[in-house]
């Protein structure tokens, strides 16, 4: 059994209820025990490293230390936005230990900063630490049929000096994913574009314009629905979509799902377990075409030698 | 027209440069990061003629624009960026820079940006932490405009995206404690 | 018993002005050594030298000294007169009293003669330790080696065999002509490529002195200038070259097919094959890696519809030896691949192409007889894109520098495409127009005007796909506006880049390379076209990115300097050249580390005299030396020399003041 | 003890005998063919003024340079020396003038433990178009070793003295 600190981040006890509850039921299939990180803080993204130096570093350190008191090697962290604070922080205190020092006297009573623990985004523990073929050992119930424009966001591989995780530009590891349940995964040319972010609250027009081409071009891509694994992308894709399609004058249809509940769904538990009513744009609908036959019945050919994968002889 | 050659030593080039970590006369202005921008078309200026304002020293400018205020920090820029500037540090440096000489751009979206990013840090503050709906709640007050996203408030209650309760930070005197030993560091850096 | 002369020069005014000259001869005279000291007007003048020549007979001298100017101005001239008086010339030695002394010391001239008479003094202990040197005669091997057949290598080759001097031309590839073959036409005139290159490859095949080995490479390379030993392989091709009438019998026979690497993998080419119709030599080779005969031993269809029988599936790659005297290396460039572009698609659009891709479509010749069409659908493309600067000046991804040919190429492409497609339209993204040519930027603004292509100023950020079409997203930083392009095809100006093996290339013949794999030049400016070691020259692209005008003109430099080298039957080199003796030579070898050229060998010598067990000592080639004395300093044992620049030498200035 | 050590060791600098009011330092350069030597006959050239102090040597390359001449010269003739080669990644001869700098920065470190003064011994890189450069190096040189003065404890002729 693998042992996990966890950081649920802010949402996960709000907004991203589903995404919480749903990675929950996939490590249990996965047989990874999640210790929840005790007396965690906010990790102050993104209003902390755009007003202030200090408490941006500050603030993930507090959480990054605590951690260092569990015995486990790895934090995994549910939220893109609280990976990205973590990640940048723990760099940052890697490698400049003059600033290390200073950032770490606001935390005194916590303790020294020691760099022991890992961070990771849960994609990337599912994606490193799993791999994709020990994720197709467990479904149960395979997504077949369905298609999945995969939707990164930004920070779950950029910047990549910080992440050191796939590509920033045209990532694969959810994409992979997704294929190991089952389903297909749709030529998304905008799976790290960014969403608005926070600007949900503060200027919302933004988050219309930006999340509106991205649910468009999933569309075009043919996908039935969207799988990311940042809440703050899901709520801005998802809960601003009536919105979206006001302002576009179009209708996008377009589910967005936690990769955990594709995964939940897929190792066999009931669609009730996903907690569809907490979607805004249901569901059932794009899970429908689970069980649909692939329409490219495109063969791969398996070349019995490299000499012939290059040639072919009349 | 902007007058040049008043002043040879460009300060506010030197201040960016070291608070960045970067060298902005690395910018060839390629223009890259404009299209790359996901914002770049709400912005005053483009990242691209932010970094030749400050190459040609224009503080009181750049400080004014409400560039920096929207940069995501979604860092595709400097992902792309030929000559390798961190452009997110950069507009970050700015932004520091500018609230520490308490300079704000006159566009009132800047303006509920900066309420928002204050009311989120006090709400920090106070809790450890961050609550959603009492976010929006102070958010709406505070910018004086009750009624934004009333309509997404009922759908998203019922459906439980907006959890109500409150849980705080057991040892939230820490929390305390840390926001004022960082605001004293920000004061003698 | 030493008798040394001092002639001190007034150089007119320039030194006598600020120099007390007769005091400066006075205290010459007062030099034990110093036999014979006189002044004069200008030493350097015939008379002058006259003054020397007759000194050194008349006071039997036996070593000179002249204070006059620097030994870099007038070290040959007075050289030669000792040489005229029958004294060996590197017993002078130059006083440098006039950049020295007069010329920065015209305040202060008694401080000025008293610097003279010490740099005189100096000059004279030196002398004291002078030996007789020999200008080393090294014997040449008159025969050139040219390493490439493409423009470079093919321009070298003809310029160097037309001055009657036999060259060895090795070609990797199954034909010459390079890149230059694949072009279409040439910026800035719009000459068909083939039309100026091919009469030169002919040229070639027939030349009486070149020695054509295509499908061969170099393995080797020993000696020293104008005395290499070069060892060649040449590749097993199958085919019987001296039978073979190249009638294609076989390649049209043979049923297997494979990407065409000439047509940049458009379209294919079959196993047995010669790369393009205008080949040189236009006689087939057997690809063995897709040969299903050499594989598995199933088919052999070309043996059997060859009339000749030139096809022997038994034949052996064969390792041949060369004795030359110089070295040219042509090896050319390779494209930047650029899979790093993930932002473009590069990879994932089969609608996003290379230049030279669309160099290869455009040709009359070439896999879509002349028109360029959408790979993924065969359609022609209306809307096209080129991008320019795709992994050149891109510290990130891809590599610093300016790759120089592709603002020109693009708008050559820009042409060709308004010339094939009259309907379609060139959007071209830029950072900045580089036309630095005769006739360049003229070429520019017809390409601009005549085919009204828009230009747009800004590095594109990225391409997406939109039904069957490529958006394509930049900055047009003119207007400051973000721009899409809904383009049909993509064109990438992507970087010139060494090919990866030329950094192997440049080991195995002991040259430098800069960070990239381009070889290195001797000095930028001044020595543009040959290598640091002696022999061995470039040209064309293999140095830096260069364009074809510039890669002629640097081969045909090539051509002049190896002609140089061989003007005569030996060549003479400066005898200021390390020696070691043996007997102190401890064998550590520091200074096989450190010499540049590698000019240090070790060599096994008796332990002592008549004794059977041996030790190791350093050897030194006095060809490849160069006399910078490096492995002196080093030397633990001080068992190494310099002449001309020895350790007694130099102490003796030092104690001389 | 150690401090007895540094004693010794400082007094190396320290004047002996005192400097006649008229003394000049004497001052070694050793200046690479190519670069530093082509620099200075530049300076003449251009009619540029420096102290008068300096004697020149040339060497093809300053890698050429055998720690000897420096101890040589600080023992028997000079005041103080002046090392110049071809600036970095310009040499003449490939690479020497990296082996020159590290070889002399050893030199230089020795010296200095034995109790030299640093600005006794100096490196400077000069181009062939350096001219201006090479009057300022030179200049400065002089101006340092007019200030340790003369070099008197280490000169052969006084060393049974000490």
């Amino acid at each position: 059994m693998t042992k996990l600190t966890y950081f649920p981040g802010c949402s996960a006890h709000g907004t991203s209820e589903e995404f919480d509850s749903t990675l929950k039921l996939v490590m249990k299939s996965l047989d990874v025990e999640m210790e929840e990180l005790p007396d965690w803080n906010c990790c102050g993204a993104t209003s902390a490293h755009v007003m202030t130096e200090n408490l941006a570093l500050a603030l993930p350190l507090r959480n990054l230390v605590l951690a260092e008191k569990l015995s486990n090697k790895t934090m995994g962290i549910a939220c893109a936005s609280c990976y990205s604070r973590m990640k940048s922080t723990k760099v940052e205190m890697d490698n400049h230990p003059e600033l290390a020092k200073r950032i770490n006297s606001t935390i005194i009573e916590e303790g020294e900063y020691q760099g022991s623990v890992d961070v990771k985004s849960m994609l990337q523990f599912f994606y490193e630490d799993f791999g994709t073929e020990a994720i197709a050992e467990k479904v149960t119930y395979p997504l077949q049929g369905l298609k999945i424009a995969c939707y990164y966001g930004c920070l779950l591989t950029r910047p990549k000096a910080i992440t050191q995780f796939d590509s920033p530009e045209y990532p694969m590891s959810m994409d992979n994913i997704v294929e190991s349940l089952g389903a297909t995964a749709t030529p998304f040319d905008f799976k790290t574009e960014c969403c608005g972010a926070s600007f949900s609250i503060s200027d919302t027009e933004i988050v219309l314009s930006l999340s509106g081409t991205i649910l468009e071009m999933a569309k075009e891509s043919g996908a039935h629905l969207i799988a990311v694994a940042c809440p703050l992308c899901q709520s801005n894709l998802d809960m601003r979509q009536p919105d979206i399609e006001k302002k576009n004058g179009t209708k996008y249809d377009m589910p967005v799902m936690y990769i955990t509940q594709l995964m939940a769904l897929a190792f066999g538990y009931p669609v009730q377990d996903l907690k569809p009513s907490k979607h805004i744009v249901p569901i059932e609908q794009a899970l429908s075409h689970i069980g649909e036959e692939i329409e490219t019945p495109e063969v791969k050919k398996k070349p019995k030698k490299a000499v012939q994968a290059e040639s072919e002889v009349e | 027209m902007i007058a040049l050659g008043q002043q040879i030593e460009n300060k506010f080039l030197v201040a960016v440069n070291k608070k960045s970590s970067n060298n902005i006369l690395d910018c060839y202005q390629c223009g890259k990061c404009v299209s790359t921008c996901p914002v770049s078309s709400f912005m005053d200026f483009s990242p691209r003629e932010i970094m030749q304002m400050i190459k040609l020293g224009l503080k009181e400018e750049t400080y004014m624009a409400n560039s920096m205020w929207f940069c995501l920090t979604c860092a595709a820029c400097s992902g792309r960026c030929p000559r390798e500037i961190d452009i997110p540090r950069v507009m970050e440096s700015i932004r520091h820079l500018a609230i520490a000489e308490n300079i704000n751009p006159d566009d009132p979206r800047v303006k509920n940006i900066r309420k928002f990013h204050e009311i989120f840090l006090d709400m920090i503050k106070r809790y450890g932490r961050n609550y959603e709906l009492r976010m929006m709640a102070e958010f709406n007050i505070r910018t004086r405009n009750l009624f934004k996203d009333i309509h997404l408030a009922p759908k998203a209650l019922l459906k439980g995206k907006i959890p109500i309760g409150n849980e705080k930070v057991k040892s939230a005197k820490a929390i305390k404690r840390m926001f004022e030993i960082a605001e004293k560091l920000e004061k003698t850096q | 018993m030493a008798r040394v002369g001092v002639f001190v020069c007034f150089c007119g005014a320039n030194i006598a002005d600020f120099v007390d000259v007769p005091a400066v001869v006075e205290e010459a005279k007062k030099i034990k050594e110093v036999k014979y000291a006189i002044d004069y007007k200008y030493m350097c003048s015939d008379p002058g030298q006259g003054m020397i020549r007759d000194a050194i007979v008349a006071h039997r001298l036996t070593s000179i000294v002249v204070a006059a100017c620097s030994p870099r101005m007038h070290e040959k001239t007075f050289r030669k007169a000792l040489s005229d008086a029958g004294m060996n010339p590197y017993l002078l030695e130059v006083a440098n009293i006039r950049e020295h002394s007069s010329w920065v010391h015209q305040k202060d001239k008694k401080a000025a003669t008293e610097k003279s008479s010490d740099l005189i003094r100096m000059a004279v202990a030196k002398s004291m330790a002078n030996e007789q040197l020999h200008e080393i005669s090294v014997p040449v091997t008159k025969r050139a080696l040219v390493i490439g057949g493409g423009i470079a290598g093919i321009q070298a080759a003809l310029d160097i065999a037309d001055a009657r001097i036999p060259v060895v031309l090795v070609e990797k590839s199954p034909s010459i002509g390079g890149k230059m073959a694949q072009l279409d036409e040439t910026f800035p005139t719009l000459d068909c490529s083939q039309c100026i290159l091919t009469p030169k490859m002919v040229d070639v095949a027939s030349h009486p002195y070149i020695e054509l080995l295509p499908y061969s490479e170099v393995l080797e390379l020993d000696g020293y200038v104008g005395n290499y030993k070069v060892k060649i392989k040449r590749k097993a091709s199958y085919v019987n070259f001296d039978t073979c009438t190249g009638c294609g019998a076989c390649w049209q026979k043979c049923p297997v097919k494979v990407p065409n690497e000439f047509n940049m993998g458009i379209d294919k080419r079959k196993a047995i094959y010669s790369p393009f119709p205008q080949a040189v030599p236009n006689k087939p080779v057997i690809d063995a890696e897709h040969c299903t005969m050499l594989i598995k031993g199933k088919c052999g269809i070309c043996a059997k519809v060859c009339e000749k029988g030139s096809i022997d599936y038994t034949m052996q790659d064969e390792i041949i030896e060369r004795e030359i005297g110089a070295v040219v290396v042509a090896t050319g460039y390779d494209l930047w691949d650029p899979k790093p572009y993930e932002e473009y698609g590069v990879g994932r659009y089969k609608d996003i192409i290379t230049s030279l891709e669309f160099e290869r479509m455009v040709s009359a010749s070439g896999p879509t007889g002349g028109v360029p069409v959408r790979p993924s659908d065969g359609k022609i493309p209306k809307s096209v894109v080129f991008i320019k600067c795709v992994g050149s000046r891109d510290e990130a991804k891809g590599i610093e520098y300016c790759s120089k040919i592709c603002c020109m190429y693009t708008a050559k492409h820009a042409m060709l495409l308004h010339h094939k497609v009259h309907d379609s339209h060139a959007y071209i993204f830029y950072m900045d127009i580089r036309a630095a040519g005769k006739g360049y930027e003229e070429f520019v603004k017809r390409a601009q005007v005549e085919t009204a292509a828009t230009y747009l100023r800004g590095r594109v950020s990225k391409i997406y796909k939109k039904g069957d079409k490529l958006m394509v997203r930049g900055e047009d930083a003119q207007i400051g506006q973000v721009v899409e392009v809904e383009a049909d095809l993509v064109v990438l100006a992507t970087a010139v880049y060494p090919y990866k093996d030329n950094s192997d290339l440049a080991r195995l013949l002991g040259i430098s390379y800069d960070k990239y794999g381009f070889l290195s030049e001797a000095h930028p400016k001044l020595r543009p076209v040959e290598t640091a070691k002696a022999g061995i020259f470039l040209a064309g692209c293999t140095q830096a990115p260069k364009d074809i005008p510039e890669t002629v003109a640097q081969a045909s430099a090539t051509a002049a300097k190896v002609c140089g080298l061989f003007a005569g039957d030996t060549m003479l080199k400066d005898p200021m050249v390390s020696t070691v003796n043996t007997d102190y030579c401890t064998g550590c070898q520091n200074c096989v580390t450190v010499c540049p050229y590698q000019a240090i060998i070790t060599e096994e010598i008796p332990l002592g005299h008549g004794s059977k067990e041996i030790r190791t000592v350093a050897k030194i080639n006095e060809g490849v030396c160069q006399g910078c004395g490096s492995c002196v300093a080093i030397c633990r044992s001080m068992a190494i020399d310099l002449a001309g620049f020895t350790d007694m030498q130099i102490i003796n200035e030092i104690v001389s003041i | 003890m150690e401090a007895e050590v540094k004693e010794k060791i400082v007094s190396i600098e320290k004047p002996h005998v005192e400097a006649p009011p008229d003394w000049q330092p004497v001052i070694m350069g050793i200046l690479c063919n190519w670069c530093s030597y082509a620099g200075s006959d530049l300076t003449g050239t251009s009619r540029l003024q420096y102290p008068p102090n300096i004697r020149i040597i040339r060497v093809p390359c300053s890698s050429r340079v055998d720690p000897w001449f420096i101890i040589k010269s600080l023992q028997t003739s000079a005041d103080g020396v002046l090392i110049s080669g071809c600036h970095p990644g310009d040499c003449h001869y490939i690479s020497g003038n990296y082996y020159a700098r590290r070889r002399f920065l050893v030199t230089k470190r020795l010296l200095n433990f034995v109790g030299f003064h640093e600005d006794r011994i100096q490196f400077s890189w000069v181009s062939a178009a350096e001219g201006p450069k090479f009057a300022k190096v030179v200049t400065k040189v002089t101006e340092d070793i007019k200030k340790l003065g003369p070099l008197h404890l280490y000169k052969k002729e006084n060393i049974s003295q000490t």
